[in-house]
Parts: structure tokens; C-alpha cells; sequence
């Protein structure tokens, strides 16, 4: 008996916890939307995609009454397809997908479209062109930003050779074309005379970009500009640096190196509106996107884009960056793209007084 | 109805197995009311098709473990095949002018490549003595490195050739290839290991390999040949996913392998060795697939979801063993009373 | 020897180090039972494994009937007719009967198993046998001695015209022992030649035609038992030419009462039961030796783990006046009460550690200093008892797996002394220990006795309960038949006729 | 006491040898690399497998029983987080640190009842706990409103992971040296360790030598789990942030770590010796394929190969001792 009642408890506790833990809100409020859309994030675990889909949701919800349905990606195709697959099967309205590989992306337009349903893809062109897409134009901003690095770099040692470092994501072939290449052209666009030493793996991860930067710089300390390709691992790299003594900047004025990372989070502002530190670029677009994801979305489910057509919606990726960025746009930039309610002033002394 | 039979259906009513398979109908009603996205056809085709990979390397993976050893190179070798495979279908190779090659060529090529590395596998545990788990993790590193090396990092996407994706996602007569090609392979494998020779020395080496040895079994060759097995369908489960998808991705199937474990274990196949059930493997990866599937259906965060599975993990290992100990007790009791 | 079946000539052994047979050379004839002895690591069981492929030889010669014989594998020997039955029982409890029997011999068609025909045959060789064995039964379910007869079963069953058996009889009942000579018989009768391996030299002189004899890698002695039987006169453990050839000294067995304090008791046991025992009631005094002698399966070993809180039970313990209410091993240690286990290999010895590191494990603080492991007080304590048990090692710091059987066990022995306990129970404390290393161990235990401190030995060897025991304590299927004391012309007749079942 | 760590190093025949690989991989390095040969770069080296080495003293000892635990690299990052959670909302750093260590302790605990207690498989249990213990960590992160924790949190934050002892060692290598010599004391001087290698021996004859077994590996895992817990506060103070996908595969390193120093993973042998060295050559490794800007791709395969020659190397050299 005692036995029977323990096994009923665990039985209903764990029918309970998913409930308890966000899920089951959908049964009472779900008719009242007009529309269901699914959207297929990257990975949850970059804040980059937490904020998009936010925004999305919120977004959907008040401009077009539209319910979204988030399956996480977790940065693995199969796991990525089979949200997809899923979110056919729950028969959505349209879907969005955001993915790190181009064959994937298409991948999942084949399917999408099997299935008859609209599909937007993001950043990640697919190679066949039959679906809307929007494309953040990082290869503009991050030529900019290497431009700009090179320029500062050049003005403050015009003695230096520039050499460049890069911390990447392993090889994937389309951040080398909008983020690591473009980042380089533009570098190279100022001094032609400038250098890739190496690009290294840094998994994304801020720890794992400490490492590996710990070792480039030792391997070739002339190192003067580093990008990460994501604010995480240009994160590492300041990390590395510091811990070397280097990482410091006099006043914007560049001592030891620059660099430069790729998101716009607010980790990475603090950074880069702080005077002393030499992590000083970043760029992104979180909110927009979101936006047209969800406009393409309703486009496409009320007729207004066609389904099976290649339609290219440019978004920018906005540059933000110590010299040129007045803290005022900065933290307006966080407030609409990533939910930040603090004072990005007050955050930038709060990490100076370190 | 004879004795015998009814014997079995109520051996297979008392067993674990048929518990775990109570537990996943429990799920699936449980998620059917929870949420009015989960039960549908095309869900569960979705399931069914999600949860193939792991079923068929899960077929090898299961006489892996009946015999005490484990394979963590399968995700690996799942990522080596795709890639090689798809490389073969549109480039060839390039540098012995061997121009692209038809389907069925490359396909017999990257089976042998899948074979290879459970030979290895096979070799270093057999010959060598390494723990299953060291030798498996480095072919698990070596694997991986050399499926991105192969194609730099990147995905072959373009220059796919007709046909390519026939076998994943074709259908005959309104049943996916995929789920007739599980079926055989699962349905040959129950019978492998009711019905074969491999089977019960499978069951023998795991439980007692010393008399598995002594009564002549050649030990170290059943479990080269259950690595190479494995490998194999590792290989097969490449193939498929590259012809699902329509291109090839050297990041494939990471952490693969511990899905598979963790479909194997729920199935009621122990660490140890020595028992072990197809069927119940197939209950495990089921389960897997379900719980992620509903919970996404219930728009659960992904992060409740790594806790939950972890909650279930534990939660189905202490439900074998307790279900191991009792069975086992009432048996010798009737054993000294009889 | 002219009608010789097995011809051994020269046979030599090296393992990197070692040199395990040394020239080896003697005949077995063809239906006979021919019997190996030897003390431990006398190179018996390196000659077995060449015979059934598990090792190649290093050089010599051996011809199965006239024929070279060379074994590659486990399997070729088997093909040539030579079968085992291994001391530690090969057979995979998770199968069953029906699963064993075929196990590694199964007919099959393209891998999926065949229905073997020969079952049956081998069912009926079975029921000859043992008429409760049924086909669909798990193994795991039957007793020692039936999956023995199983394994004698399959041997028969693979057309053998060799059949070894390491040790068959070492955990069987006498009654099933007897059912098994029985067996043996009518294997010799249809033809069958057995090699037959036992420290039991009583066994030899019942069943035995030939006996050879090894030590130290030689083969010292070859006989026919009948011959044996004639010089050695009546009573065969004393047979002295067959001792003195496997140790080369005579041992002297008989009953020297102990000093007991009858006024002290130090353990009251009453009204034990539990699942495998009922109505256990007995005393223990101090310097007491008291020998429990059984059939296996009557139980012994089953007060052993009660008394040590391994198993439940109901009733009661007194030790030393104090009624025992915690249950479990570390509160019997507490209260002085230690135990050598009946499986050395898996419940004794840390094969892998030292002797110096396996010696104070039972009782850790009597090599502590502050709290911490004291290297010299170690060292100190293993160079003690290794030269009061005399242990034979290189030294302090060698590996117990490198041991022999009987130094293995002195080490257990070694390992609980050092824990310093009043009461020391001890099951089956010379088993599978060659004769010399069994002498020391009972003296032993004798000098325990003296030193005020009560012991309880579990034995399924008469001889030994005989030889040690004050008190005797005889045990029929979790009971006890009679509790009695140890004289000098004790009944023989009367303790079989108890353990068997009658008054 | 030197005389007494001297004796296991004499005895393990392994030891010398994983001596001399690193030895060669040195020599092999100062040529390839003009920058190798540098104090800087045997800082930045130890500096990395610094955490490696903490964990791994603690997880040796787990191994030597026969066990092992997956879920470091779990309540590494969880600790990380909730140090830096509790930091950013108000705790004084100190006590963070202490209340961090002592959550971290909980999930050694659980290992400890499922291991110790339930008897379960020790991998099963332990994935376990990493699932558990990795999805809370991004809970939290997730509560506090991002995927890593870094805004906001305490200007001292950093002075701890980044203080230098006498102003010049960092105080990660200082934790390296504390922890190496408390497991060697551990291991060789108290009867935890010794009953550590007891109970992998024969677990069984420990239970009946009175060897109270499941207190012992309760004791691990939850040392095992302070020590992860300690390095993930130490690391994210260290970098300046928490982020709860920092203990990825983590576990798996300090595996290799442990298997490279020599330890069985049946149990029974290994020393936090051979730990040290194994982590040496894994860092020496990576570092090397680094300075030589050998790509991430064949770095994997290099690791995998690396990891089969060391085991083999090291199978050889026992077998010539027996």
C-alpha cells in the first residue's frame, strides 16, 4: 500500500514537471491566434538566438496574432531536421530556420516545401534558390570593421606590420565568406601588406578562445588584430591577452593589439565602450531579422510573397564600434535587440573599476 | 494455444521489457492529452523516421553490450561514412582521376570504411586488451578529425546526383524505403538473437566468458566480428542520413553515441552483459524520441528537456535493476523449492 | 608401455621467468582413471592446459593414440576427443539447460541454430544421471553438482575419449561426490579415458587405477594404485610414500585436545533461522576450537555469514555476555568477531596490492600514526606476520597474485589475525591449499587456541574437523544433528550416519 | 615521507616511461617551434591543464575504485554559473565561493547514492547527473536572462581567479600544487586512499574486511564533485564570465587524463602521479599543434592516435614487469 501511494506520487509529480516547466500553456489559448508559425533557432545556447526568438514571439504575437513555436536546433543537422519535420507534422502556417550550413538549409526548404508549407530561411543562403531569405548583411559590416581596425591600428603604429589572428567556428565555409574573409578583405583594403598568421578553432566557446589565443600569441606574439567570429570567442581572446599583460588600450588609442568580435551582445559593448580595454568592434542585428522572419512569414501565408520564389530581404547588421558608436545608439541597439533594461554606462564603470 | 507458447506470452508479460513498453504507452497517452499537436500520423512517422539511425546502429550496439563492450565511435563513423559517401557520389577521387561514381559503387565502398573502423575497434580491444571505452573514444576523436579533414569542415551540398536521396525519402506503396529497410534490419536482428548461433554466443560471453571460452567459442573473434557489425550498420546509418538529407556534413551524429547507449540501456540491455533484447532497445529509442518530440509538442524549453532526460535515465536504470534483483530472487526461490 | 592411449614425452613449459614443467614424461593407457597430483603449482594444471590447447607447449613431444598431437586451440583438442571439466563451473547461468548443452556446438544453417537431435541423447545421458534437471531450466536455478553433471554431460555428449576434471569434487557433498564416482564408473566403462585431479588422496585410492605424481615442474612418481593401496595399508590419507612424494615430509594427523576455559563462554548462539537455517543453538567457549561438519548445503557456511552479519536471521546472538542488536559486518568486527571467507580469490585477497598493503586492511589502525598510514609501523606488521605464518614471497612488496594457493590463504589468514578478534570464524580454511601449507595453517589455528582466543572452523573435510576440532558440531539441511565432543576414537560411522540425516 | 612517495615511483615502471614520451615530445617541440622553449609557454600550458589536473586528482582516485564519473564537466559549468548568479545578485564573492562548493558537493552526493548506495552503473548514473546538473546550469542562465553570465557582475569579481601569489605565480598553479599533493597524501598516507584501492582490487573482500565501501565512494564522488565545483568557480573567475556550455566534454578529457597516467579503469592501480604526467602530454599536445598551427581537424585525429600510442606504450611497459 505504502508502495502503491510512493509510486502514485513520482507518477504525478513527474506528469506535473513538464507543466511546471513552461509546457501544456498552449490548450486553452491556442485557437485564439489566427496563425501558427514555427521557428527553428541555431542553438539556444547563444544569447544571439534567445533574444531573436523572443523577439519573435512578441513580435508575431502583436502584429499579426501569430503563435510561435521555438524547437531548438541544438547545432546538430539531424537534430535540426527533425524540428523541422515536427513542426510539419504539427502542421504550422509557415516556419523560419536559422542554421550554421547551407546544405542544411536546404535540406530543410525541400522538405518545407514537400509539405507545402512556406519557409523563410536566415543568414545561411541556401544553394538552392527557392525560398524567401534573409540575409543580415554581415559581409559589409565586417569588411567595414576590418577596415576600421587596420585604420585605427595604422594611425596609432604606423611602424607595425598589421597580422591578423582569427578565431573561427572549424571550417564553415559561410562565415569565412560574411564574417573571418570579409573581416580580412577589409583589413587588407587598408595595408595590403597585411597577414593572416593563423585562425584557429575556438568552438564558439569563450574558455576554449583562451586557450587557443594563449598559444597564438605565443607562437607568434607580433599579433596585432584579432577577430572572433562570435562575441564569445572575441571574449576569449581578451581573456588571453589580459592574462599576457596585453588587452589594454590608452584611452581608444591602440596599445598591444585590437579586437574585434561579431553579435553585438552586451557582454561584448561593456567591453568595447570601455576606454582601457582593447576589445573594440563588434556588429549585429537580432531585432530586424527577427522582424522580417516574422513579416516574410505573413507574407508568404497571406499570398503577398510568393512561396517558391527566391526573395532576398536585406537587413543590416548594424557596426558598433568604440570610435564611431555613441554610447547613447549603443545601448539603444541593446534595448531594442536584446531585452536590456540596464544602463550600459553604468555597466561599462561598474566592469572599469575592476 | 500450446503450452509452450502461452509460456512465453506470460514470460513476456512479466518481463521488463514488456513494463518498458507499458511505460511508453503510458507516454504516448500521457503527451496525446497534454498537448493536441502530438498525436497525429505524420508525428509519428516523424518519430518512426527520427528514431531510425539509432535503431539500426542500436541493433549492433545491443549485442555490443550483451558481450560487455560498448562502442563510442558509432556518431564518428556515422559522420566518416556520410561525408565519404557523398564526397564519392559527386566528386569521385580527384586526385586518382576516378571520375564521380554510381551510388551503388560508393555505397559498397563506404560500408568497407564503416567495417574498417570496427575492425580497428575490434583489433585494439581483441588484440591489444584496451578497454572498450579508451579504444572506441579515440576511433570516436580519429573518426570525426578525419570526416572534417576530408571535406575541410564543410558540407557537400552541391552537385548531388539524381537519385540521391531516393532511398531516404522515396516511399513504395506509401511506406517510406527507410522505415522497410529498418524493419528488415530489426526483424533479422530479433532473429539473430533468438534463433543464431551469434546470439547465444553473444549472451554466453557476456554472462560467463570464461565457459563462453572453455565450451570453444572462439570469444575474441565474436566480438571482432560484433565490432565490425556494428561498424558496418554505423555505415549503413551514414548512407541513410547523407540520402535523407541530400548532402553530405562531416558534423553528423554528434553525440550520437550516447544516444545510442543511453536507447540500448533503457531497453534493458545492462553495462555488464550477458541478456539483452532487440525489442527492448527499440522500446528505448522510442522512448527517447517520444519524450523529446512531446516535450517539444508542450513547448517545453530545451534546457527542462536535458533534465528530464537525465531524471529519466536514473529513473530507468533503477527500475531494471530492481526489476533484475526480484525476478531473479523469485527464480531461486522456485529453484530450491523445486 | 605398449597399449599406451596418451604418450607425454619431454614436455617442458616456460612463461617469460618461469619454467612451469620441466621434462615431463609418462604414459596414460587407454580407459583408465588416471589421476594427477601434486601440490600447487606443481605444473598439474599448466600440464591440463596444454593437453586441452588452452597453452602451447614450449618442446617435448605428446602422441594421442600414436598420433602427434599439437592442439592450436580449446577447440582442436576438442575435435581430437579432449574434454575438461574445469573447477570454476563453465556454464552461462543466463542460458538454459537446453542452451548449454550446445553451447559452442551448435548445428546451425547460415548462422541461425538448427534443431540439434542430439539433445535429446544428451538429455537422456543427463536423466541418468539426475532426473530433476529439465530442459528449459535458466542454469542459474540448479545446484553445483547439477550443472556439474551437465558439464559431464556435454563432455560425453562431444564423443570425448578424454575427459579431465580439475577438482571435481571440491564443492560437492559427499553423497553427491559418491553419486559422482558412480558417474566416473560407468564413463570408464564405456571406454572413456579420465584424468582425474584432487588433493584428496582418499579419492585416488577409490577410484584411481594410475596415479602420477608432480612437484616442482617434475614428474616424481608414477603408480598403480593398486600397488599403492597394498603398501600403504588400511587407512589412505596416511599413505606416507604418496605424501612424501608430493611434499617430502610425512604428516602426522591427530587430535591434540586444546586448553579450554569452559567457564567463559564467549558466544551464545540460540534459536537461529533464516531462509537457509533453523534452530541454531550453540556455545563457544574460550580457546575453544569447534569444527562445524556438514554436507555441502547443510548450512555451515550459512551460520559463518549470520554470525559475521552478512545475512538476516532471527534470534539471538550473545557475544561475550552482550546481546547482539546491530546487524551487519563492521559491527561483528566490532565486537570481535572475524571471518575468513570461503572464496579466497573474490572475498579474500586484494590480488592486485601487495602483501604489505593487504595485511593490516581488516584492521587499518593498527598501522596508523596520528590518524595517518605509518610506512614502518607497515612494513613492521608484514614482516611479523610473514615470518609467523612463514609466507613464502620474495618479499613484503609482492603482489599477492603472484602467490600460490596456499600462501595466498595465509595471507587472508594473516589479514584477520592482524585484526586482533576473540572469536575467528573460518570457513573452509585449507581448501584448495597443498598438503605442507594445510599442516601450518592448522597449527595455526592450534596456536590461536592457546593464545586464549575461540575458533570455529566450517569444513566439509572430516579429516580436518577430526584432526582440530575440540567440539564437532554436525549439520543436516539447516539443522543441527548432534554436537559432539572430540575423541580419540571418534565414530566415523555415527558422524555419517548424523550428517546424513539420522540420529 | 620523500622516501616513502619515492617507493611508487620506482615501482610503477609506467611512469618512467609517460617520463620519457614527454621528454621527446620537449625535445621534439623546441625544435619545431622557435616560441616552445619559452617559461611563458609552460605557464600558459600548465595553465590549461591546470583544471585538468585539479579534477582529475579527485577522479583518479574514483577511477582506482573502479568507477568513474561523468558529470565533472556538469558541475563545472554549474558551479560556474551559480558563482557568478549569486555574485551578480548580491552575494559576497566569498561566501558565493562557499556556497557554490558546498551545491557542488549535492551532485557528489547523488553520484554517491546512485553509485554507492543503488549499486548502478556508475556511467549511467553519472550521465545522468551531467544531464540534470548541464541543463540547470543553463536554467540558471537563462533566469538570468542571457546564455553566459558576464554584465553586471562585481568589480572583484576577477581578483580571485586572477590573483598572483607573490605577484608572480597565478593562483590556479598554486591550486595545481595543493591539489596534487593533498591526493598524493590522500593516496598514500591516509586509509581513504588506501581503502580506495581496496575496494578496486576486490570490492567484495573490502566489504568483509569491515572496509565501509559505500562511504568510500560516497566520499569520492563527493570530493570529485567539490573539486570541479571549486575549479568552475575558479575558472569563470578567472575568465571573467560563466557560460554553462563550458564544461563540454570535460569529462571525457580528464578520462583520458587519468587512462594516459597509467590508471585501470577495472580499478585497483593508478596514481595522481601518472595523472600529472598524462595531462602533461595532453596539454604539451594541444599546445604543440597550436604553436605549429596545425588545423582543429587533424588535431582530433591527432588526439585519438595519441591516446592509442599511450595506452599501448604503457601496455607494453606492464607487460615487461610481469
Amino acid at each position: 500500500m505504502k508502495k502503491l501511494v510512493l509510486v502514485l506520487l513520482i507518477v504525478t509529480l513527474a506528469a506535473a514537471l513538464p507543466v511546471f516547466a513552461g509546457g501544456g500553456r498552449e490548450r486553452e489559448s491556442e485557437r485564439d491566434y489566427d496563425f501558427v508559425f514555427g521557428k527553428v533557432p541555431y542553438t539556444f545556447e547563444h544569447a544571439y538566438h534567445q533574444s531573436a526568438c523572443r523577439t519573435l514571439e512578441e513580435y508575431a504575437a502583436r502584429e499579426y496574432n501569430a503563435k510561435v513555436i521555438i524547437i531548438d536546433g541544438e547545432a546538430n543537422a539531424e537534430v535540426t531536421l527533425a524540428a523541422i519535420e515536427n513542426l510539419i507534422a504539427q502542421g504550422v502556417d509557415a516556419m523560419a530556420m536559422h542554421t550554421g550550413d547551407a546544405g542544411l538549409s536546404a535540406a530543410a526548404v525541400r522538405l518545407a516545401h514537400a509539405a507545402n508549407i512556406p519557409i523563410v530561411t536566415t543568414l545561411i543562403r541556401p544553394d538552392i534558390q527557392t525560398a524567401p531569405h534573409i540575409q543580415p548583411m554581415e559581409t559589409a559590416s565586417s569588411q567595414y570593421m576590418g577596415a576600421e581596425a587596420a585604420r585605427q591600428w595604422k594611425a596609432a603604429h604606423p611602424d607595425k606590420p598589421i597580422r591578423v589572428a582569427m578565431l573561427n567556428f572549424g571550417g564553415i565555409p559561410q562565415i569565412w565568406e560574411m564574417r573571418t574573409g570579409a573581416f580580412f578583405d577589409g583589413v587588407k583594403s587598408v595595408d595590403p601588406n597585411a597577414q593572416l598568421v593563423t585562425m584557429l578553432n575556438g568552438y564558439g566557446s569563450t574558455v576554449r578562445s583562451m586557450e587557443v589565443t594563449l598559444d597564438i600569441l605565443q607562437a607568434n606574439p607580433e599579433v596585432n588584430i584579432i577577430f572572433g567570429a562570435n562575441d564569445e570567442m572575441a571574449l576569449g581572446a581578451l581573456a588571453a591577452c589580459e592574462q599576457l599583460g596585453r588587452g589594454k588600450m590608452n584611452d581608444g588609442v591602440p596599445v598591444s593589439e585590437i579586437i574585434a568580435g561579431l553579435d553585438a551582445s552586451s557582454a561584448a559593448l561593456v567591453k568595447i565602450f570601455d576606454p582601457d580595454s582593447s576589445f573594440k568592434l563588434t556588429h549585429g542585428a537580432v531585432r530586424d531579422v527577427a522582424r522580417a522572419e516574422a513579416d516574410t512569414m505573413y507574407g508568404m501565408v497571406t499570398g503577398a510573397i510568393p512561396v517558391k520564389e527566391y526573395f532576398e530581404t536585406q537587413v543590416l547588421s548594424q557596426p558598433i564600434d568604440f570610435w564611431n558608436t555613441s554610447l547613447a545608439e549603443a545601448q539603444r541597439f541593446l534595448e531594442l535587440n536584446f531585452f536590456y533594461t540596464g544602463s550600459l554606462a553604468a555597466d561599462v564603470d561598474a566592469a572599469r573599476s575592476r | 494455444m500450446s503450452t509452450s507458447m502461452k509460456k512465453n506470452i506470460k514470460q513476456f508479460i512479466t518481463s521488463p521489457t514488456f513494463l518498458l513498453f507499458l511505460i511508453f504507452i503510458a507516454l504516448n497517452v500521457y503527451f496525446s492529452l497534454a498537448t493536441n499537436r502530438f498525436f497525429r500520423v505524420n508525428n509519428y512517422v516523424n518519430i518512426i523516421k527520427q528514431s531510425t539511425m539509432i535503431m539500426i546502429v542500436g541493433c549492433g550496439a545491443t549485442f555490443l553490450m550483451m558481450t560487455e563492450s560498448l562502442d563510442l565511435s558509432v556518431g564518428s563513423n556515422l559522420a566518416l561514412t556520410n561525408i565519404v559517401y557523398t564526397f564519392l557520389a559527386v566528386f569521385g577521387i580527384p586526385f586518382l582521376g576516378i571520375a564521380p561514381m554510381p551510388l551503388l559503387l560508393a555505397g559498397g565502398i563506404v560500408i568497407l570504411i564503416g567495417a574498417a573502423i570496427g575492425l580497428i575497434n575490434g583489433i585494439l580491444i581483441t588484440r591489444f586488451k584496451f578497454e572498450p571505452f579508451i579504444a572506441t573514444l579515440a576511433l570516436l576523436y580519429i573518426g570525426r578529425g578525419l570526416a572534417l579533414a576530408t571535406v575541410d569542415g564543410q558540407s557537400i551540398r552541391t552537385g548531388i546526383p539524381d537519385g540521391f536521396g531516393s532511398i531516404g525519402n522515396d516511399e513504395l506503396f506509401g511506406i517510406p524505403y527507410l522505415f522497410i529497410i529498418v524493419f528488415f534490419i530489426v526483424v533479422s536482428f530479433m532473429l539473430l538473437e533468438r534463433k543464431s548461433v551469434l546470439g547465444k554466443h553473444a549472451v554466453a560471453i557476456g554472462a560467463n566468458r570464461n565457459a563462453a571460452f572453455f565450451s570453444g567459442i572462439n570469444v575474441d573473434r565474436v566480438i571482432m566480428g560484433l565490432y565490425i557489425m556494428t561498424g558496418v550498420l554505423a555505415g549503413l546509418a551514414g548512407i541513410l542520413t547523407a540520402s535523407r538529407f541530400q548532402f553530405g556534413d562531416p558534423r553528423t551524429g554528434v553525440g550520437f553515441e550516447f544516444n545510442v547507449l543511453i536507447a540500448v540501456l533503457l531497453g534493458g540491455t545492462p553495462l555488464s552483459g550477458g541478456k539483452g533484447t532487440i525489442f527492448g532497445t527499440m522500446i528505448g529509442a522510442l522512448i527517447v524520441a517520444v519524450l523529446g518530440n512531446g516535450l517539444n509538442a508542450m513547448d517545453v524549453v530545451r534546457f527542462w528537456q536535458t533534465v528530464f532526460q537525465g531524471i529519466i535515465l536514473i529513473g530507468a536504470i533503477i527500475f531494471h535493476s530492481q526489476m533484475k534483483s526480484r525476478g531473479r530472487a523469485k527464480l531461486l526461490a522456485a529453484g530450491t523449492r523445486g | 608401455m605398449e597399449d599406451a592411449f596418451i604418450q607425454v614425452r619431454d614436455l617442458v613449459k616456460e612463461f617469460p621467468g618461469v619454467k612451469a614443467l620441466k621434462g615431463v614424461s609418462f604414459d596414460i593407457r587407454k580407459g583408465s582413471i588416471h589421476c594427477v597430483v601434486g601440490e600447487n603449482g606443481a605444473g598439474k594444471s599448466t600440464f591440463i592446459k596444454i593437453l586441452t590447447g588452452a597453452y602451447t607447449k614450449s618442446s617435448g613431444m605428446i602422441t594421442l593414440d600414436g598420433e602427434v598431437f599439437e592442439p592450436k586451440s580449446i577447440r582442436d583438442a576438442m575435435n581430437r576427443g579432449i574434454s575438461v571439466l574445469y573447477q570454476e563451473l563453465n556454464v552461462v547461468d543466463d542460458l538454459t539447460t537446453e542452451e548449454n548443452l550446445s553451447l559452442g556446438q551448435e548445428k546451425s544453417t547460415l548462422g541461425f541454430i538448427r534443431k540439434n537431435e542430439n539433445t535429446q541423447k544428451v538429455m537422456e545421458t543427463i536423466w541418468g544421471m539426475d532426473q530433476t534437471i529439465k530442459l528449459h531450466m535458466p542454469v542459474y536455478s540448479l545446484s553445483v553438482a547439477q550443472k556439474q553433471v551437465i558439464e559431464i554431460a556435454k563432455a560425453i555428449n562431444s564423443e570425448c575419449s578424454v575427459l579431465v576434471m580439475d577438482e571435481p569434487t571440491a564443492s560437492l557433498s559427499e553423497d553427491e561426490v559418491r553419486r559422482l564416482f558412480i558417474n566416473i564408473k560407468k564413463l570408464k566403462s564405456k571406454g572413456i579415458t579420465i584424468i582425474f585431479i584432487s588433493h584428496k588422496l582418499s579419492e585416488i585410492f577409490e577410484i584411481g587405477d594410475y596415479v602420477t605424481v608432480f612437484r616442482d615442474g617434475h614428474m616424481v612418481g608414477d603408480r598403480e594404485v593398486r600397488e599403492l593401496r597394498a603398501s600403504c595399508g588400511s587407512v589412505p590419507e596416511s599413505c606416507v610414500e604418496l605424501v612424501r612424494m608430493m611434499i617430502g615430509k610425512v604428516v602426522q594427523e591427530e587430535y591434540v585436545p586444546s586448553k579450554v576455559d569452559y567457564s567463559k563462554k564467549v558466544l551464545e548462539v540460540r534459536h537461529l533461522s533464516n531462509r537457509r537455517l533453523s534452530d541454531i543453538s550453540f556455545d563457544l567457549y574460550r580457546g575453544e576450537i569447534l569444527g562445524f561438519y556438514g554436507l555441502v548445503g547443510a548450512g555451515k557456511t550459512e551460520i559463518g555469514r549470520v554470525l559475521f552479519g552478512i545475512d538476516p536471521y532471527d534470534g539471538e546472538i550473545w557475544v561475550n555476555g552482550d546481546k547482539q542488536t546491530k546487524k551487519g559486518v563492521r559491527s561483528a568486527l566490532k565486537n570481535g568477531v572475524a571471518m575468513i571467507p570461503e572464496e579466497r580469490r573474490s572475498d579474500g585477497i586484494f590480488s592486485m596490492l601487495s602483501i604489505r598493503e593487504n595485511i593490516p586492511m581488516m584492521n587499518i589502525k593498527t598501522v596508523l600514526s596520528k590518524g595517518l598510514i605509518s610506512y614502518p609501523k607497515e612494513r613492521k606488521v608484514a614482516d611479523r606476520f610473514i615470518q609467523k605464518m612463514s609466507i613464502a614471497a620474495r618479499d613484503r612488496e609482492q603482489s599477492v597474485v603472484f602467490l600460490s594457493g596456499g600462501n595466498q590463504q595465509k595471507v587472508v589468514i594473516a589479514k584477520c589475525l592482524n585484526r586482533e578478534s576473540d572469536i575467528i570464524l573460518m570457513d573452509e580454511p585449507t581448501r584448495g591449499v597443498d598438503v605442507g601449507a594445510k599442516e601450518e595453517i592448522h597449527n595455526i589455528i592450534r596456536s590461536l587456541s592457546k593464545e586464549g582466543k575461540s575458533v570455529i572452523v566450517f569444513s566439509s573435510e572430516l579429516p580436518e574437523v577430526i584432526h582440530l576440532c575440540d567440539r564437532i558440531v554436525l549439520m543436516h539441511e539447516g539443522r543441527i544433528g548432534e554436537i559432539m565432543e572430540n575423541r580419540k576414537d571418534i565414530d566415523s560411522d555415527h558422524i555419517m550416519q548424523v550428517i546424513a540425516g539420522g540420529n | 615521507m620523500l622516501k616513502e612517495l619515492k617507493l611508487p615511483v620506482l615501482r610503477n615502471r609506467q611512469l618512467p616511461v609517460l617520463a620519457g614520451i614527454i621528454l621527446i615530445m620537449i625535445v621534439v617541440l623546441s625544435f619545431m617551434s622557435p616560441n616552445f622553449f619559452k617559461i611563458q609557454n609552460f605557464n600558459n600550458i600548465l595553465l590549461k591543464i591546470g583544471i585538468f589536473i585539479i579534477i582529475a586528482s579527485a577522479a583518479n582516485l574514483i577511477m582506482i575504485t573502479g568507477n568513474l564519473d561523468l558529470s565533472v564537466g556538469a558541475v563545472f559549468a554549474f558551479s560556474g554559473i551559480l558563482h557568478a548568479y549569486m555574485s551578480k545578485h548580491g552575494v559576497p564573492i566569498a561566501f558565493s565561493i562557499g556556497i557554490t562548493c558546498l551545491l557542488a558537493m549535492c551532485w557528489g552526493l547523488l553520484n554517491g547514492v546512485l553509485v554507492g548506495k543503488l549499486k548502478i552503473v556508475p556511467v549511467i548514473a553519472t550521465l545522468g547527473t551531467l544531464y540534470i546538473a548541464e541543463g540547470i546550469a543553463f536554467l540558471i542562465a537563462r533566469a538570468d536572462g542571457g546564455s553566459n553570465i558576464m554584465l553586471g557582475l562585481p568589480g572583484n569579481y576577477t581578483s580571485f581567479g586572477r590573483y598572483m601569489v607573490f605577484g608572480k605565480i597565478p593562483i590556479i598553479i598554486v591550486f595545481v600544487v595543493i591539489a596534487f599533493f593533498l591526493f598524493l597524501f590522500i593516496e598514500r598516507k591516509t586509509s581513504l586512499g588506501r581503502f580506495s584501492y581496496a575496494v578496486g582490487a576486490n570490492r567484495s573482500a573490502a566489504e568483509l574486511s569491515g572496509v565501509n565501501v559505500t562511504k568510500i565512494i560516497m566520499i569520492l564522488y563527493v570530493l570529485c564533485s567539490l573539486m570541479a565545483g571549486f575549479c568552475g568557480v575558479l575558472q569563470s573567475s578567472r575568465v571573467g564570465l560563466a557560460a554553462p556550455n563550458v564544461g563540454r566534454m570535460l569529462e571525457l578529457y580528464v578520462l583520458i587524463v587519468c587512462v594516459m597516467g597509467g590508471t585501470r579503469m577495472a580499478g585497483g592501480s593508478g596514481t595522481v602521479i601518472g595523472v600529472l604526467l598524462g595531462a602533461i602530454i595532453i596539454g604539451l599536445l594541444e599546445n604543440g599543434l597550436n604553436l605549429l598551427g596545425v588545423g582543429h581537424f587533424a588535431q582530433e585525429v591527432g588526439r585519438g592516435v595519441v591516446l592509442i600510442i599511450a595506452v599501448m606504450v604503457q601496455k607494453n611497459s606492464r607487460a615487461v614487469r610481469s
